[in-house]
């Protein structure tokens, strides 16, 4: 067979290698794709977020184990009783911005305020339910809420967490983004439009002195067999996204380290309830149709068996992933047909699927299509564009659509907005009262436990409304040359990049 | 030419040892296997210093004989027998031995000079490159020699024409560029294919002397081929005579023109036109309209409206003036013989009788109808009733249509004639201009160069115009066709009535087809007048310098001592 | 005898035309009558045999969803046949007069057909698909369309050169003295002299098609997975090549056959068409 | 001559104005909202609301219009709405590669193509032609993006002799440069070669067998020169109309090599700003190529005239 034990490589999770570190050299990483605007209040994609990760700390982040810990912040929030005001305690350490710029309380409530009111923020949704901020001496900021928010940790653990320089912000306003400013291992050197965005070891950084390499240089290659290419030839350090039908053979090769973990990113079939003529319209013919997927098959087949099947929106390594979050429906063509013919159409009953049109998800929807027709579905695809797919999504302008989420840590950020009446993203138009008051007691439970229960109770209901039947769930993986260590990946799939460098033995071959 | 040390050697000897000889030559053009071959078993050999006169019918395979020495046909025709240069078996050299030979030992001066020079070099890049490659000259010495060879052929402002492009030369100036760049390295052999065809008899005499003086000082051997029999008998020490692929008679020009031998000779001789002949036969003009002998008083008279009025009519190219205040008129039923020097600006004075041209200033009138404004929508209807021979035929033919469809077209564009009816009146036409129906099926670059000409005359004659404008419609026909040719035209017009302007520097043939003259140099009309009048009794000095120079069969051939 | 056959004959007589014509026919005619020829439904996936090198059963492999590689090749060249041809041919139709218009009157049309032929090229092809996928709706229809639109300026400026060659030629000049109208002069005397060009620009511009139709597929506007087209079988054997090199090799020596077939059928024609080629 | 290129200037001007607007309509027309790109995975409608507000997308298109064109005639070519950067510089930096690709695959497309072209057409029928075709025929068959990646995969992964990407301005580095741009120049080149020499072939077979042809081989001209000199400047027309064509191509033609070599040029530039609807990029983008068109296309015509006599340029007829 050509392609060699997958699975196993899959299985082995691995999130950096150590070995003896060189000083000095620069590390180049190659991106899937061009980052947005380097700028935290307007940055939407996860490939900026890669950025960001060596040039821009945040008052919270992530650890190895998908825990929430302290970065800027000097401990965890303390949330009043009510759960109404927030005090964050900031470190003072003698921590400065890039530009020298000291860290101070002033300077995260100009950044918070800055993310909630400039026009245009994409953070403005995040921290809607923050209501005001404000520093409380040198070294806390203290937020008030409009409403008890569960998920403001995670939140401040991603870009609405970060911390631009007030200087900077002074001298380029909007602009931030062409010279941002932030406090981290390297600041911002050159950018090139899709070509390279270049950061350089900083010598005001806290901890420069655990720092190895000189320089950092990002660089998009889109195309996944010429970012490994570029890898192979050694153009290349490190790549985000190995394609997963090459996940096999870079794992065995020599030369090469694979890093591998969970991740919460999901792609998900939205189908759409308000189509009175569409399988929408028909529960039935909904749940016959996520009844005709075998979701392991479609992982072989799409993904040579490297991603994980997904039943729900509640990724595995969230703390609210329990067996009933976890439950799938499964396969059953048989019960799928009888639900076809229950429903009375007339098979094949014909369905259009839009899909995003990258080789890989072409191939996903052939594989869904086979299936689908099992159970009697006609599926024609189509394969469109993203920005056309997302405008198409919102008009409801689709029978079904497949379409990815790159997943949150807090469960409500891959709920709420997909399944509240008028939710952003909720493009499927489901609809129900008990549902949308379920999902904003869960966000609002400051209790894990309470929280547990109410999606242990939501998470059914979900599936069974099949407004959303969930395919798979990816994993990330990572791949750089074996003379480079120290290089981390975490379940939010960012490459971590602080603490890498060339290896003592490669720099000694070197010189 | 430049070398007068060498001293012309006795002519006993050259005839003894010929530096051409061929023998048993057979070209067969691809396609012709089933047919006869274009030449077949010809003997042929011609001395230094001596100058061999090539007659014969058109399409008697005159041209594929020399071109076929040389290895100058197309590809994949078949040339076998035998033909030795200086020692030197050609036939089958292959392309790399008769390198060595072209252009240096052996020079060509092609028959249809237009399509024959590279359009897109200067005529001085051409005339140079000859003699850097051959003779290693230095740009400003090939130069200087470049212009030195315009001048001995006659062309004068050297200096301008040597940056000029071949297309804005008038015919006989191409063919004269044609004629230098062949003399440039003084060959052993020239082979002129009918090179002044295109030339007014004084040029004309000119170049004959230049070659014979060729011939006679410097022992270059010349094979030229020639439909005119005053141009051999001024000329040639021997001559050739082919008939349909075969050399008929061949022997000294006194004797073959004096007491030909064979039929074909004969009937050649029979027909060439003398200059004086036709006036004393008076047929044609006598016989014309009464629009004709009305003669110079023609403009306007009768109701109809001449069928080309040409006003005060001036043409510019750039700076250079081609012509300057022409007014000339024809009447309908009449033939106007338009002759002059050559680059004299009557090809451009024909080119705006039929709208092809726009005329710097002046008007043209056409049946009455003011052509010079007229877009060529407007133009469009007229053009039936004006037609032109060009004078460069092979260029005027559409390389890629059969002569038939070229000939259907304007018939069908204006005719009723379909079908078969078509078809039949397409053969009809090349019977008419003496050419084998089956033609109708070939491409232009089959035929040769009489036989192309004759398909234009025919395209011309097609729709039966009002006016017809030949520009030398008979300088590549041989003598015999010619006559049958300017036979056809006068039946035509007598039976249709329609004007003709025919230019040409064939006295005679001007003589036997116009009712009147008119004699052009230097884009100036400088004569005009009932043709008896101008050609007895010339006014223009130059007219007279014209009368002189034209050749004639009669003259006593060359001596031969 | 060679002066008086016709072009179609001296073509079948030229082996390299005959063979180019042959093939051609095979290849298209395999295409046209693909739901006889193929063995096997061209979407019939078998999650039991992905990526099966060639075998009896599926003499050109499988693919990565276990459809037979050979009933896919001749569906392909069915697609890709109709949609690059269609297109092309589309593109020739529009172009040809424009161009020969375009060189021919050089004062009042070149000026406004150049500057918009300028103006469709500046376009990118992508905004142009797209653009256009959006207007009309996807469909191999609308894709041939797209292509063909693209095509136009290549073709249009290679005939309005020629045109401008030609206008000066004399024989051009003769028939318009002939009389011969403007539309006549153009397709009868300028065209005919111009199509050794054009027959090129159309043979090279088919496979230029073909591999422009799986750009547009991608996009959704050309043929709907899982109909397959030569184009997106050899774009998307991309990323399989090193485990499955056979997706990638049998479509692509399709594609250079269907090349082949059409640049020797050109070739053949352009020396049927001329008469002097035809003589060697 | 002077008035014929202030007139195609002034011709230039409308045509670029007539592809903006053409432009600036289609991509309005096309579906996909910028804002909601810029908005984010979960964006909300207040925000979308505001960043339409901010780009000016709220407003009459034809306005929008008027509005780019003012900022235009200042130069000012405005921000990408993706990166913030300005598109200037975006363009500028793209500018060096886009050309040195474009006329270095053009080098190798009329050195290989034209050479090829008259080679196979004097040896009409005989192995060369047949070689010759051969090549052109995979030239046109194998996809450029086929191409790239097999040379990648041989001479950067495998042989390690070339770099698989990246691009080294020839100020730092002329080596460094020139081995970076040898694969992406190769593999455009040769895809156009094919082009070029399968025109090149077939006028060159025509002009061949015309009578100055003869009268060059009559004048004991070598081969080489009757074929290079006389024979292939009368094939100028057609081989000038392709060259220019492809020149043109390569200016925005070449997306498919940039990407696989990771060149930042224009061709890749404007497909992804297309993609992600970034506006002003591909507006300020699509002007600059079309430019170029225009430019490429009146030098082409200035050199039909001086490689043809024949054909004056401001003449012809009416
Ligand atoms: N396109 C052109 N550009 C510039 N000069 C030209 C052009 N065509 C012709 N001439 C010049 O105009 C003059 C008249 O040319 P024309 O062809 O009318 O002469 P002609 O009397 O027919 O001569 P011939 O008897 O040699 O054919 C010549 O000196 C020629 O060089
Ligand atoms: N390429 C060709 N293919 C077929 N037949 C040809 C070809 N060229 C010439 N011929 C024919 O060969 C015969 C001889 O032609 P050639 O050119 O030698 O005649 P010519 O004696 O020079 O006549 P003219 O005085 O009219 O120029 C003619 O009948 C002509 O039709
Ligand atoms: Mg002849
Ligand atoms: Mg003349």
């Amino acid at each position: 067979a050509p392609l060699v034990d997958p699975v196993a490589a899959a299985d082995e999770e691995r999130s950096s290698v150590r070995a003896p570190l060189a000083d000095g050299g620069e590390l180049v990483v190659g991106l899937d794709a061009e980052p947005d605007a380097l700028d935290p209040t307007l940055s939407t994609t996860l490939v900026g977020r890669q950025v960001f990760a060596g040039m821009c700390e945040k008052l919270y982040d992530v650890d190895a184990e998908s825990g929430l810990v302290p970065q800027l912040a000097a401990g965890d929030p303390v949330v009043s009783g009510d759960g109404l005001e927030v005090r964050v305690p900031l470190r003072t350490d003698g921590v400065r911005f890039n530009d020298g710029t000291p860290f101070d309380a002033d300077a995260v409530v100009r950044s918070l305020d800055r993310h909630r009111e400039m026009p245009g923020s994409t953070r403005a949704t995040e921290l809607d339910a923050v209501q005001d901020v404000r520093a409380e001496g040198e070294d806390t900021v203290v937020l008030r809420l409009s409403r008890p928010y569960a998920p403001l940790q995670s939140i401040l653990a991603d870009r609405a967490g970060m911390v631009m320089s007030p200087a900077a912000l002074e001298a380029h306003g909007e602009d931030f983004a062409r010279d941002p400013v932030c406090v981290g291992p390297f600041r911002f050197a050159e950018r090139v439009a899709q070509d390279r965005i270049v950061l350089e070891k900083s010598p005001e950084y806290y901890a420069a002195d655990e720092v190895h390499l000189d320089r950092v240089v990002y660089r998009p290659i889109p195309d996944d067999s010429i970012r490994l290419a570029n890898l192979r030839a050694g153009q290349l350090d490190v790549i985000q996204e190995v394609g997963p039908t090459d996940v096999a053979q870079v794992s065995r090769e020599d030369g090469l380290v694979l890093l591998n973990q969970p991740s919460s990113h999901y792609m998900g079939m939205t189908i759409n309830l308000r189509d009175p003529d569409g399988i929408g319209a028909d529960p039935r013919l909904r749940e016959a149709l996520a009844l005709s997927l075998d979701r392991e098959t479609i992982n072989e087949v799409a993904f040579g068996g490297v991603y994980q099947p997904a039943c729900g929106p509640i990724p595995p390594i969230s703390e609210y992933a329990d067996e009933t979050v976890l439950a799938c429906p499964g396969h059953d063509p048989g019960r799928a047909r009888e639900l076809v013919a229950e429903s009375g159409a007339e098979a094949p009953v014909p369905v259009e699927l839009m899909i995003p049109n990258d080789p890989v998800n072409i191939l996903l929807g052939q594989t869904v299509q086979a299936m689908a027709a099992e159970a009697g579905f006609a599926v024609r695809l189509e394969p469109t564009e993203f920005a056309s797919s997302i405008a198409a999504a919102q008009a409801g302008d689709f029978e079904a659509y497949i379409s990815g989420w790159s997943g949150r840590p807090d469960p409500d950020g891959n709920i709420a907005s997909f399944f509240t009446t008028g939710g952003a993203n909720n493009y499927s138009g489901h609809s129900d009262p008990e549902v949308d008051a379920l999902i904003e007691d869960a966000a609002a439970a400051t209790d894990p436990d309470e929280r547990q229960e109410l999606y242990d109770e939501l998470v059914p209901r979900m599936q069974e409304a099949n407004a959303v039947v969930y395919l798979y769930r990816q994993r990330y993986y990572v791949a750089h040359r074996d003379g480079v260590a120290g290089v981390e990946l975490y379940p939010d799939g960012l490459i971590r990049v602080a603490g890498a460098g060339r290896t003592a033995a490669a720099a000694g071959d070197g010189g | 030419m430049t070398r007068p040390e060498e001293a012309p050697r006795r002519r006993e000897e050259r005839e003894e040892e010929p530096v051409l000889r061929a023998s048993g030559l057979t070209v067969r053009f691809p396609g012709q296997e089933g047919h006869g071959a274009a030449v077949r078993g010809l003997d042929l050999h011609v001395a230094p210093g001596e100058v061999l006169a090539l007659v014969g019918e058109s399409g008697s395979g005159k041209s594929a004989a020399t071109m076929g020495v040389l290895g100058l046909v197309p590809r994949g025709t078949e040339v076998g027998g035998s033909a030795v240069l200086g020692g030197r078996e050609l036939v089958g050299l292959g392309e790399r031995g008769l390198r060595g030979i072209r252009g240096r030992r052996a020079a060509v001066v092609f028959q249809e000079p237009m399509t024959s020079l590279n359009p897109v070099f200067t005529v001085g890049w051409q005339l140079r490159e000859v003699l850097r490659v051959h003779l290693g000259m230095g740009r400003a010495a090939a130069h200087a020699r470049a212009r030195e060879l315009l001048e001995l052929v006659g062309l004068d402002e050297a200096e301008r024409r040597l940056r000029g492009y071949p297309h804005q030369l008038s015919g006989g100036q191409r063919q004269r560029v044609m004629i230098a760049m062949a003399l440039a390295c003084d060959p052993e052999v020239l082979i002129a294919d009918e090179p002044t065809t295109a030339l007014d008899v004084t040029v004309q005499a000119g170049i004959l002397r230049l070659l014979r003086g060729l011939a006679d000082r410097l022992g270059t051997a010349i094979v030229l081929i020639t439909h005119d029999m005053g141009v051999v008998a001024g000329v040639a020490d021997r001559v050739v005579v082919m008939h349909r692929g075969e050399a008929v008679e061949s022997g000294e020009v006194g004797r073959v023109l004096g007491a030909p031998r064979h039929d074909y000779t004969r009937r050649l001789l029979a027909s060439v036109p003398r200059l004086g002949a036709s006036s004393a036969a008076g047929a044609p003009p006598a016989d014309a309209p009464p629009a004709a002998d009305s003669g110079a008083a023609a403009p306007g008279s009768g109701d109809a409206a001449p069928a080309l009025a040409v006003r005060e009519l001036s043409v510019h190219y750039g700076s250079a003036v081609a012509v300057s205040g022409v007014s000339l008129t024809v009447a309908r039923g009449e033939t106007v013989g338009l002759v002059g020097e050559s680059g004299s600006g009557k090809s451009t004075l024909g080119r705006c009788a039929v709208g092809l041209q726009r005329p710097s200033s002046g008007s043209v009138a056409v049946c009455g109808t003011e052509i010079s404004g007229l877009s060529r929508r407007r133009m469009r209807p007229l053009r039936r009733s004006v037609q032109m021979v060009f004078q460069d035929p092979a260029s005027s033919l559409n390389p890629r249509m059969t002569v038939g469809a070229m000939l259907a077209e304007p018939l069908r564009r204006f005719g009723p004639a379909r079908g078969a009816a078509l078809d039949r009146r397409v053969e009809a036409l090349l019977e008419d201009v003496r050419l084998d129906p089956d033609m109708r099926h070939r491409y232009p670059h089959q035929f040769s160069g009489g036989q192309r000409q004759r398909v234009a005359i025919a395209r011309a004659l097609a729709l039966e115009p009002d006016l017809l404008v030949a520009d030398e419609p008979t300088s590549a026909l041989d003598v015999s066709v010619q006559d049958e040719i300017l036979e056809l035209l006068t039946a035509l017009q007598r039976e249709k009535g329609f004007g003709c302007l025919f230019i040409s520097h064939d006295l005679a043939v001007v003589e036997r087809m116009s009712s009147r003259v008119a004699v052009m140099r230097g884009g100036e009309l400088v004569e005009e007048g009932p043709t008896t009048r101008v050609l007895s009794d010339p006014e223009h000095p130059y007219t007279r310098t014209l009368l002189e120079a034209a050749p004639s069969v009669d003259a006593a051939p060359r001596a031969t001592g | 005898m060679t002066a008086t056959a016709t072009p179609a004959r001296r073509l079948l007589r030229n082996p390299a035309g005959a063979f180019g014509l042959a093939l051609t026919v095979l290849l298209v005619g395999a295409g046209l009558l693909a739901p006889l020829a193929a063995p096997h439904d061209p979407a019939a996936v078998g999650f039991d045999r992905l990526y099966a090198p060639p075998s009896w059963a599926s003499p050109l492999g499988t693919d990565e969803l276990g459809r037979d590689q050979l009933s896919r090749i001749l569906y392909g060249l069915r697609a890709s046949v109709l949609i690059g041809v269609a297109a092309v041919l589309m593109a020739a139709a529009v172009a040809v007069p424009l161009g020969l218009a375009a060189g021919y009157y050089r004062r009042v049309v070149d000026p406004v057909v150049s500057r918009l032929n300028d103006a469709v090229m500046a376009f990118p092809f992508l905004v142009l698909a797209v653009g256009l996928a959006a207007i009309l709706g996807p469909s191999p229809v609308n894709a041939a369309v797209a292509i063909g639109v693209s095509q136009v300026p290549n073709i249009l400026r290679v005939m309005r050169g020629e045109a401008l060659r030609l206008s000066g030629e004399q024989f051009v000049d003769a028939a318009v003295a002939g009389g011969a109208g403007d539309a006549a002069v153009l397709f009868r005397h300028i065209l005919p002299n111009a199509a050794n060009a054009l027959l090129v620009q159309v043979t090279v511009g088919i496979p230029a098609a073909i591999i422009a139709e799986a750009m547009l597929s991608f996009l959704g506007l050309g043929v709907q997975p899982p109909t397959p087209s030569l184009g997106v079988m050899l774009s998307s054997a991309q990323s399989t090549f090193a485990q499955a090199p056979w997706l990638a090799v049998f479509p692509g020596v399709a594609l250079v056959l269907l090349t082949l077939g059409f640049n020797l059928l050109g070739d053949g024609l352009r020396d049927a068409l001329d008469p002097k080629g035809a003589q060697r | 001559m002077v008035r014929y290129l202030l007139g195609r200037l002034a011709q230039a001007a409308l045509t670029l104005l007539l592809v903006s607007a053409a432009v600036f309509a289609g991509l309005r027309a096309m579906p996909g909202d910028p804002a909601v790109l810029l908005a984010g995975e979960d964006p909300d409608p207040e925000t979308v609301a505001q960043i339409r507000a901010e780009l000016g997308l709220d407003r009459p298109v034809p306005v929008q219009y008027l509005v780019w064109l003012g900022r235009m005639a200042r130069l000012d070519f405005g921000e990408s709405v993706r990166t913030g950067l300005p598109v200037s510089d975006t363009l500028l930096t793209r500018l060096p590669v886009t050309l040195e690709l474009a006329l270095l695959s053009l080098l190798v497309a009329a050195v290989v193509g034209v050479l090829a072209g008259v080679a196979a057409a004097v040896r009409q029928g005989r192995p060369t032609d047949w070689a010759a075709n051969a090549g052109a025929l995979l030239g046109l068959s194998v996809p450029n993006f086929w191409l790239g990646l097999m040379g990648v995969l041989l001479f950067a992964v495998v042989l390690g002799w070339l770099p698989a990407s990246g691009y080294v301005p020839p100020s730092e580095s002329l080596t460094g440069n020139l081995a970076g741009m040898l694969m992406p120049a190769l593999v455009l080149g040769t895809g156009l070669a094919a082009v070029v020499m399968r025109q090149t072939r077939s006028s060159m077979i025509e002009v061949l067998g015309s009578d100055y042809i003869r009268t060059a081989r009559a004048k004991g001209l070598s081969p080489a020169r009757v074929v290079l000199v006389h024979g292939l400047r009368n094939s100028m027309v057609t081989v000038l109309t392709i060259l220019g064509l492809q020149l043109g191509a390569l200016i925005s033609g070449a997306v498919v090599t940039e990407q696989i070599f990771v060149l930042a040029g224009f061709g890749n530039l404007m497909v992804e700003s297309v993609f992600t609807r970034d506006l002003p990029v591909v507006q300020a983008a699509v002007l600059v190529t079309a430019a170029g068109y225009v430019l490429v296309n009146l030098a082409v015509d200035v050199c039909y005239s001086l490689v043809d006599p024949r054909i004056r340029i401001q003449g012809g007829r009416s």
